[in-house]
């Protein structure tokens, strides 16, 4: 751990990992009482890694990550307000609605999503490297995956690729132990993920994701490296969730007293205290969480009283808009998926 | 007769064909600690333990290739896709490797497997989580495709697959799972024929062609139109590939009117492949042209009241039968 | 207008593309110091180097997914695979990321991409490398489909992909690539607007809707039933995705009668969905049900005479036709 | 090199060998005159690999390789006859003519093809590996591939999934420094592709193929490894082929120099040599090469003599017999193909 914090920096994230761990508090109630529904996967434990990741970039970079993708968008700079209105299923959601929990997108903030299919966004955050390289510009694109997710074909080839052509990408293994009810023993068949780094002659590290700002130096470090034009990292980052795989997994695969055990080492928590050792006192800091929390609520608010997107909206937002010149009849291309009955 | 839910019957249909047949097996991702991230292998890791439940890592296109070497050699795998979106990763293995393996050794290897999972939209679960992939997979000679609307069927259907000595691709109903239905008692051992469709319910009125969810919502929409005198005869192909036109087609020689609902984009599909048949054989029979009712083509939304404008419908069907009555 | 072959066709809309706009690259298997595969993208190397014309490791899934994610950040990419059929690798990132993620995103991100090769059958090439994809992806939402038939067709469809805002399945012929046919001057930039299908021969008697390869075959089979006194007029509809059905429609209505020939599968895919929507359209028109000429339900052998058996011929569309004119 | 060479073997490792080269010589030249269509890959330059492989297993093992197949298939007790039929496209080949080149089979042999798709074989030598354990048979199965399927998924879901359930598989990757056109700095970030086997927990080992003893031992190892329950192997073999990629192939990418540098290491050559040093004289070589000459000139005889698979032996073949009573109508389910014109 650094021996000299930067207090305000550490008041920044204590923020951020606290009002993600509200929003996603107040996204599970809203889940129970049926507010949002489809598959809702919480971050809460691993708040460390979005916000250390998040600080370690510059404006240039990019991040892709899974559907587990709340902490992220929010660490970044998605509005709580156009994060809740997209579990909501709204038009005022990031991804005005469409896309739910899993696939929160937001250009303006270089969040790339927010995706389903394991492995498959791997490749995108090469191609979005491949851009930066192909540009000359100086960013880097990172790309979050659990450790589930390293024996698809989607981790190899979107390493692989990057690797040979070495683009400005950082592979980021958000090691949480579980992939949905299946511990990392019957997963792997090895301990340290990184070990597959060399097979790809990639700069790599390993390390645990309790203290926020061993997460930002450390990747910043990877992220320099990629910056530099020596290529991509694989980054293993040992952290943990605390609540189950989504809302519908109960999590009989581990026991309460595991959970507990690991919960002494939250990163919110953790934060909180460094903070309290640092002399901010329980008034400060109070203010700090009554400030998020009046954020969250706002925003779930805010979600509630917005509307949805009108079919017709949703039926334009298939294609994207091209030049007249490019179609017989673009309307009527377009149009493609009216109708119900008999249509085209 | 007992009456059992869908999921049920699948487990059911795969604890019976494992403990008849040591080389059949069940693989795929979170099957057995687990019990099924849909419940439907609830208890079979108990019952036959982990050399025969078997939880993979997350590798379709690794595991379903297993399943086909393994197939190759003897066994007869049965590979849970958690869902069927998940096997867009590994359709290289399904349609290179399952469906042409027979003819490629020029009749040495056999692929005996069943692919199974569930199928079709959930409930707001998005665009990537969406599909009805009987659009990709009946059209694939080497294949078998089920699609059982019922537990029964379902049931039947499954112990066919496992027996079946080429690939079957089993597509079971995501949001069917908790639909209770009649199914044999256990002493029984029904195996449902593939390539039989099944006359669901009699009319005379029109003929509507189903399968899935739109089974259900079919039966919605007899109902609504037995209301105004129209008698719906409802016609479940069961088996997409084979598939049963020389029922469908007595059926419309009857009605003369035909409407096919089906859950998938209303691009080709089972879904055309039945109408084309039917305009073929039936040609003289029709009064009107065959329409169609499925999901709308757009990738899924994710927000509840949209995605209940893309799903089909009971109404839609209502609408689509009136009009092949001109009843508009 | 010069006479120039297909392949060169190709080339030419792909160099005249990356010279108008620096965003556009072309990316594939042996597409660079090989010269292509299949010679489509010959000196093109040369001519922007290596940066703009880059060689892939083979890794379909990886390299179609760096198009995606690169044209999700604004560049143009031309994927190009080897043949369609290792597009079977990447099929989730072209059904669930390229198709997808202008709505998943709320329309932030829009991918306009190319993915591109020769598609079909070649010359003894077996099960594993024979196949027309068409059937695999004209049904998605969210993408494109075009499958030119001639060289000018190849050119001027190829420009509108490249600048389309949307993700483009680009099918060219594995066989047409030697055929010669007339293309506009250089100067003249013609680009052939999706959603257009071309009358290819006017005739009055049936009409065969068709594309790539059975195209030609369809041109002999009308030159054989002209010597009949049939005159068939033949519709090449172009794009399959949108699927101009007005002007199909349009010419069955005029002569009543339709066959619609295509190299891929009997079952389902764009062969059935024209089908469809000919029955639904011009019903009253239709003095016989539509047929299709299809290349077979199998594997695709290896032996020539069994492959010639497979795929569909200009005498099975003179049977079908004489078939649907009740002249057998 | 072995000190004590055990020259029975060598004699029938040599006429292995020599019989491969002779018999893929004679396929070019039927290739060139239109007897044989499609892909061709010639195996020339890497028959120590094939032959060497196959001597270190035993009848209970099986082996699985790409498209380059010629090789593997006779090296591993393929007639000549099966085999020059099955590229003649007749239906006394080994797939009676259906899978050609690409697409050999033999199970007599325990020989399970012939493959086209990079990469989706291997996991199907997982598959084969897993049965042996499943069953508790004694077997192995090897899986070959080149050095550019080692960068698709294919090939790292196959070894992810051996290692975590530690399969009998042995995975041998024939390095002969190009795939297609494209030499291996091209295609891989590293140089030592064994250096991948690490990230599996995976035994490995890497060597040159030039003289077939040491393909032998060394894969024997890696055999007896994976056969004693240890798990998988990675092994990759140093090698290169002396013709194009495939028959259409002018190998342009390479000078003429470099490839007559790489036939000095020639693996028959090099047999042919030690079977000298050993007293072999050139009337018991000639006599060797005589009989693999005219097994070679008869398989070519009955392959033009044999004739074509029927239509409808064809139509038979694409889904294999089962009970009767699983089908409302076996026949016509199965006759689903048969239609050209208006067809099912
Ligand atoms: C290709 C594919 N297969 C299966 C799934 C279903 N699935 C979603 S998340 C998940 C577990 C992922 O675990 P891990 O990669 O460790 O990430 P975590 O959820 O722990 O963040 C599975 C199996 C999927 N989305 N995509
Ligand atoms: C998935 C896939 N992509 C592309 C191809 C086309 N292809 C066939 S062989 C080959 C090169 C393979 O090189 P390597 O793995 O080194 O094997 P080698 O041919 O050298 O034995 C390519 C690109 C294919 N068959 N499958
Ligand atoms: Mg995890
Ligand atoms: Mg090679």
């Amino acid at each position: 751990m650094a021996s000299k914090v930067n207090v305000d920096e550490l008041k920044r994230y204590y923020r951020q990992m606290w009002l993600i761990r509200r929003f996603e508090e107040e996204s599970a109630r809203a889940y129970a009482q049926g507010k949002i529904g489809g598959f809702l996967h919480l971050y809460i434990g691993q708040e460390a890694i979005a916000v250390g990741g998040a600080a370690a970039l510059t404006p240039d970079d990019y991040v892709i990550t899974t559907y587990r993708d709340h902490g992220h968008a929010l660490a970044l700079g998605m509005s709580s307000r156009a994060a809740m209105a997209e579990l909501f299923g709204k038009k005022t959601g990031c991804s005005k609605g469409l896309g739910g929990s899993m696939h929160m997108f937001d250009l303006e903030h270089h969040f790339l999503g927010g995706h389903g299919i394991v492995g498959g966004h791997l490749a995108l955050a090469s191609g979005v490297a491949f851009k930066l390289k192909y540009n000359g510009e100086k960013g880097v694109c990172l790309g979050y995956c659990g450790e589930g997710a390293t024996n698809i074909g989607g981790f190899h080839e979107a390493l692989s690729l990057a690797a040979i052509w070495k683009l400005p990408a950082v592979f980021i293994v958000e090691n949480n132990e579980y992939s949905m009810g299946t511990p990392l023993d019957r997963t792997l068949p090895v301990r340290d993920i990184t070990t597959r780094a060399a097979g790809y002659g990639m700069y790599s590290d390993r390390f645990e994701a309790n203290d926020v700002f061993e997460v930002r130096e450390k990747l910043k470090k990877a992220v320099d490296h990629a910056r530099s034009g020596k290529g991509p990292a694989l980054i293993e980052i040992l952290t943990y969730r605390f609540r189950g795989h989504s809302m519908s997994d109960p999590g009989k695969y581990r026991t309460p007293e595991e959970v507990e055990l690991r919960k002494k080492k939250d990163p919110v928590r953790v934060a909180r205290q460094l903070l309290t050792d640092n002399k901010i006192d329980a008034k400060e800091l109070d203010a700090i969480d009554a400030d998020a929390e009046q954020e969250v609520q706002d925003a779930v608010q805010h979600a509630d009283e917005s509307g949805y997107l009108s079919e017709e909206e949703m039926m334009e937002l298939v294609y994207a808009p091209s030049p007249d010149e490019l179609f017989a009849d673009q309307k009527k291309a377009r149009a493609i998926g009216g109708n119900i009955v008999g249509g085209p | 007769m007992r009456t059992i839910r869908y999921r049920d019957a699948v487990r059911e249909a795969m604890i019976e064909e494992m403990k008849r047949d040591e080389t059949v097996f069940l693989m795929g991702e979170e099957v057995g600690h687990y019990q099924g991230a849909y419940k439907v292998s609830e208890g079979m890791l108990e019952l036959f333990g982990d050399k025969r439940v078997i939880d993979t890592p997350i590798a379709e296109a690794g595991f379903a290739g297993i399943g086909v070497g393994a197939a190759m050699v003897g066994l007869r795998p049965i590979i849970e896709f958690m869902t069927w979106n998940f096997s867009a990763v590994a359709f290289d293995q399904i349609l290179n490797n399952a469906a042409k393996m027979y003819q490629m050794s020029g009749g040495q290897l056999n692929v005996p497997i069943v692919f199974r999972g569930p199928n079709g939209a959930a409930r707001q679960v998005a665009a990537q989580h969406s599909h009805a992939m009987e659009q990709f997979y009946s059209q694939v000679p080497g294949l078998w495709v089920c699609s059982p609307s019922t537990p029964r069927d379902a049931k039947g259907l499954l112990k066919t697959a496992i027996r079946e000595n080429n690939p079957v691709v089993f597509l079971e109903g995501e949001t069917l799972y908790g639909v209770k239905g009649e199914v044999p008692d256990e002493s029984e051992d029904e195996i449902i024929p593939f390539g039989k469709a099944r006359i669901a319910r009699e009319g005379q009125h029109a003929t509507i062609v189903t399968f899935g969810r739109a089974y259900y919502e079919s039966f919605k929409a007899a109902d609504i139109l037995a209301k105004d005198g129209v008698e719906c005869e409802i016609v479940d192909p069961r088996t997409l590939r084979p598939l049963d036109h020389e029922t469908i087609i007595e059926s419309v020689k009857k009605t003369n009117r035909c409407v096919v609902a089906h859950e998938h984009w209303p691009y080709g599909g089972p879904g055309a492949e039945i109408v084309d048949r039917i305009q073929r054989e039936a040609f003289d029979y029709l009064d009107a042209p065959v329409l169609r009712v499925s999901g709308r083509a757009v990738p899924m939304p994710y927000a509840h009241p949209l995605e209940e404008r893309v799903l089909m419908r009971a109404e839609d069907i209502v609408t689509a039968v009136k009009r092949v009555l001109y009843r508009e």
